[in-house]
């Protein structure tokens, strides 16, 4: 008895573990982005997910590897979360051939099916729709999907029409709004009437949460009620993450909007911070951790070498066709 | 003696579907249980059932999002958006999705969905539901736009837009649905290819949907006049056959594009600017009929007016200079 | 003080006595346009609003002339309700050059601007967005605006849009839902997640109220205090009414889709009736009552044989501009 | 010496505006507070206050259909919508309200409204925000749709759509924002009226936005082969200036429409087939030079290959047989 327990202890220390590589993966990937845009490597722009990295690992490891995301233009880590190899991930955004769209899509609008990233969408409310369609399949194919937006989202058509839709046809999806509390320079009070997200889902009969985002557990837990609510024919679930990015919105974004005392009570409560002292507390020796820690930061060294010196796409030998022949 | 209506070739291409391939699915607003609005797609439900044929709420954009999110995942979705003149609402999903995913993607997979609407005027339907969107989309990559201009063509060019892995817009003219004509000869029409219903030398009329009609009576009549018009019916806008247009103009060396819609911003004048650009030398006149540049009135005289026809096809080749017979 | 108040019971009495002969008039009005869409005079399709006619009227009731309206297809009760003159409505119907609009419109997408109607919109949601930038003109002109729309378009992400952003402005705007339980043949609980419509506002902490929309003085009293509020600056409200329409959706619709015993119950509350036993049980006279009546059948025989007689526009000699000069 | 930058022309045309006519407002997604994104409308915040200037929730569909109802009832709003790319969203306002009222109203009142959006390739910023939607706009009537070259144009063309009184969609390339050129002459350039920035003998470019500047360092580079080159400034696509390109055209006889879009549903094809339609006979040559017909590639690479510039139009004149030196 004492040894099931301490077997499913160790097996669930382990598995959080992982997520919690997983998150460290993110971080490092962020910090190099930011770098690599700043170095003029990543061109355009690029939209950072440090900060947030708890709700696409903590939800994600809450699903099936047939299970279907979708994201934002705010979306490399949830595709590093749902398994993209990194590699692939920064080429993309190098605009190299050996990208994971070949160089052709950019930061904003990842596509790995591979892996059931069904996309990341530049328009804010297009992975609601899209998370509603691959709802469609999965509810035929035994699967889940899960779309992830931001708060702003919460105000978009997109958002009220794909609700409705979903609990009409009970199908299978997750919402999660990741709720960083500004849409781009504005804060979620000044766009968003009654300013609860969450509880937007009630007058449609669907059933929701808010979640600490930034607790690895909590939101594993509140995803795993949902995506075992939305396999077993129970329909959609809003949940409403509330988290915190670290950097501004986009590009080089400076967010003097942000008041300093909030953004250090969110620093304090760094989700990778707090996921690294529950390990801890939990028992997980520091050298294990330090171990994990220091694999992501050689795989995101070894990715963006490899990035780096992969070439371009040739436009001259690249055949690109409009239409699937 | 065995016609189809135009109406029953639409719902015989998505019920034969339907059945060919699981993966089909086909949703909209009233088009399940009620059978649609125009009674295209009756007796599908009670087929095919709630899983396969369902109605939906009035949402358009996450109907786009939900055809373009399941397409992408395994399904094959038929949608109908009423009236073309509410393809406005779900354009996002249909342009910034479905439309680029083969492309940035990077041929990781497709989009085949075919989304259906009503368009045309004539039916005294007024400015909000007797327009047609194909210039709307005329000018987005990777999205196939294609509008039957008979029953045969209705079932064999939808039957291939749901074959098709790719995004197809399909147009039905209100006043094709219930036009009679004989049954298809192929089972499929091929996307892309225009077809020529008349065979002349002196003039190439060039129109599609409803106006094939309208151009093959105008020809009818100019024959009395001894103008034998040739007839394009282009069959879809996106892809363009620009071939068969530029072969026939080889011949006839005169081109006229019949358009319902304004001519600014229209298909017709961007065909003639095509065909100016690959083949100048071999027109002798060109020319565009098409609306005015107002929104379509609704009061009978207006609209009666307002679209081409026949006797405004007849009237602007009598009118033209330089067509005489061969 | 007994005089005072039976001056205001009789001042109220004939206020709701000509909104009565409003509702009939609508009536009237609906029953010869059914009658000349049959006989081929209206063209295309036609949308009845025979059975509603205590929503507009009781709303329009609450307003000042100077007030903005918005409407659907189903818009020939709301202009008839705020002053559009009964000869032009017919003659646009019919198409002629004394139509309204000049025979331009037809019956879906009526406009009247001197009586403040902003317009009637064939897009489903149309009118809401209209009726909000009519409000935040209203919010700089001490006048408030109306946006009326059906239970369906409670499903389009027009209807969210414009609440979240009524509410973010606190703009002077009524939402008035004509709930009549069908969106053309759907009814509404297979579209309607969670089937509450007057409930989506509270997200918003939009004030709302399910009202009994067959009650001339129900309607009446729930836009006033809407009204009112909107005035003050008190921003939205959203007023669901409850009502049933006695033709099908359009044209000759049968509605076969509709259970005769539900048919059967609304057609015993029609509003007509409702506030004809009420005016008779407020001490009103038969006399008085058949008198307005037949004063609208007169006026409506007056406006059909006009608009019958009326010329069509000539194509020819109207030079229609695209652009306003 | 007085310079005048693109973003500032804009900003000081919005805010000259502002101050002329009480009954102008600006709103939009972080164009207040923030002063927009691409740093066009500072301090208008500031200067006019919350009841003139305000950010707004992530509406597209609402803001268009708010503007269209406050512009039929009093005000003059401008409003953008961040990257054209988004401006398939409030679409169903601006072409089944704003653009059908003045008509459909039988002229009872008109629709004065201006959307901003910022368009173009070049950018960096991928498939889906580097279009331009003046083609899905251009078949509706009712809408003018203006595109400014230059700083100058700018100012005076944003000035003259908000002092419009029909709805106006307004583009602004994003690779112009940090151009910096000559202050304006007028006060108001007036709306569909094409520019001639350059005069020549044996070829007319015509081209809109920052193609222009394009076509400009082109035809310098021509002038070198001894090829003497005429550019036109479209500046509007809706109304269209065509009376400018044929009066160009029977003077130079070839014509080079250069477009930053496919070919396929673009402007350029349908003016072509629109001087073809009035002119055919004054034409001795006629091309097209268009963008691949496919969405816009992220990587540099593929991108700068993707977008027309000056070598390629340079390269399609050059490889063009019948262009000589007049
Ligand atoms: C439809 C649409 N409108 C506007 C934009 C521009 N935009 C990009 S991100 C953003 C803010 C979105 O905020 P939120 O939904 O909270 O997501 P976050 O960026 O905070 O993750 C805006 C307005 C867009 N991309 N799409
Ligand atoms: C955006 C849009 N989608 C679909 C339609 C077709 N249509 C016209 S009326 C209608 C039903 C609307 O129902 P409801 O909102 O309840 O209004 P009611 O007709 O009952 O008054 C539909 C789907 C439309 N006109 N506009
Ligand atoms: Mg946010
Ligand atoms: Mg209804």
């Amino acid at each position: 008895m004492a040894d099931v327990q301490s077997a499913q202890q160790t097996e669930s220390m382990t598995l959080f573990l992982d997520a919690y590589a997983r998150m460290v993966l993110i971080r490092r990937f962020e910090t190099a982005i930011h770098r690599l845009f700043l170095e003029g490597h990543v061109h355009g722009t690029t939209h950072l997910y440090a900060g947030q990295e708890a709700v696409a690992v903590g939800t994600c490891l809450a699903l099936e590897p047939e299970d279907y995301v979708t994201g934002t233009y705010r979306g490399h880590g949830l595709a590093l979360a749902k398994g993209t190899e990194p590699g692939a991930l920064v080429a993309e955004m190098l605009g190299r051939a050996s990208g994971v769209c070949g160089g052709r899509a950019g930061s904003m609008n990842v596509v790995d099916l591979e892996h059931r990233l069904v996309g990341c969408y530049g328009i804010v409310g297009g992975s609601i729709a899209a998370g509603l369609g691959a709802a469609l399949s999965a509810s035929r194919q035994g699967r889940v999907s899960v779309a992830f937006f931001g708060d702003g989202a919460a105000n978009h058509g997109y958002f009220h029409e794909c609700l409705n839709m979903a609990k009409v046809a009970m199908l299978p999806l997750v919402f999660v709004c990741e709720n960083n509390f500004y849409a781009e320079f504005t804060p979620l009070d000044a766009a968003t009437a009654g300013g609860d997200i969450a509880g937007r889902a009630k007058a449609y009969e669907i059933p929701s949460a808010v979640v600490d985002g930034n607790d690895l557990w909590a939101v594993h837990a509140a995803a795993s009620t949902a995506v075992e609510r939305a396999r077993g024919g129970g329909g959609p679930t809003l949940l409403e993450c509330q988290t915190y990015r670290h950097y501004g919105h986009s590009k080089s974004d400076p967010a003097p909007y942000r008041p300093k005392d909030e953004v250090q009570q969110w620093m304090e409560r760094d989700p990778l911070k707090l996921a690294r002292s529950r390990l801890l507390d939990d028992g997980l020796t520091e050298e294990r951790i330090v171990a994990v820690e220091e694999e992501a930061e050689a795989l995101m060294e070894d990715a963006v070498r490899a990035a780096k010196d992969a070439p371009y796409p040739d436009p001259r030998s690249e055949a690109a066709t409009e239409f699937r022949p | 003696m065995s016609e189809l209506e135009f109406r029953t070739a639409v719902r015989d291409a998505i019920a034969e579907e339907l059945d060919r391939d699981p993966s089909v699915i086909f949703f909209g607003e009233d088009v399940a249980v009620a059978g649609g609005v125009f009674k295209a797609t009756p007796e599908l439900f009670e087929r095919f059932g709630p899983e396969r044929v369902f109605d939906t709420p009035i949402s358009e954009l996450a109907l786009a999002g939900m055809a373009y999110g399941a397409a992408v995942t395994g399904l094959r979705p038929v949608f109908e958006i009423m009236f073309g003149d509410f393809m406005a609402l779900p354009m996002d999903s249909l342009v910034n999705q479905a439309a680029k995913f083969w492309y940035i993607s990077n041929e990781q997979g497709s989009v085949p969905l075919v989304v259906r609407s009503a368009v045309g005027g004539g039916g005294r339907f007024g400015a909000i539901h007797s327009q047609t969107h194909a210039t709307w989309y005329q000018g987005i990559p990777g999205l196939k736009i294609v509008f039957p201009s008979s029953p045969a063509e209705a079932k064999g060019l939808l039957k291939a837009s749901i074959r098709d892995d790719n995004p197809v817009v399909f147009l039905e003219h209100k006043r094709l649905y219930s036009v009679k004509g004989p049954l298809p000869e192929q089972e499929v029409i091929p996307i892309g290819q225009a077809g020529i219903p008349r065979r002349g030398e002196d003039l190439t009329i060039v129109s599609i949907g409803k106006s094939v009609a309208d151009a093959l009576a105008a020809a009818e009549a100019l024959g009395q006049d001894g103008v034998s018009a040739e007839v394009v019916d282009l069959r879809s806008l996106r892809p363009l056959d620009l071939g068969t247009v530029l072969e026939s103009v080889s011949r006839t060396h005169r081109l006229l594009a019949v358009e319902e819609g304004p001519m600014i911003g229209g298909w017709a004048a961007g065909l003639l600017g095509a065909v100016a650009a690959e083949g100048l030398h071999e027109l002798d006149d060109a020319w565009i009929l098409a609306t005015d540049e107002t929104p379509i009135p609704y009061s009978p005289t207006l609209e009666d007016a307002f679209i081409p026809d026949t006797e405004s096809i007849l009237a602007s080749v009598r009118s033209r200079a330089g067509v005489v017979a061969g």
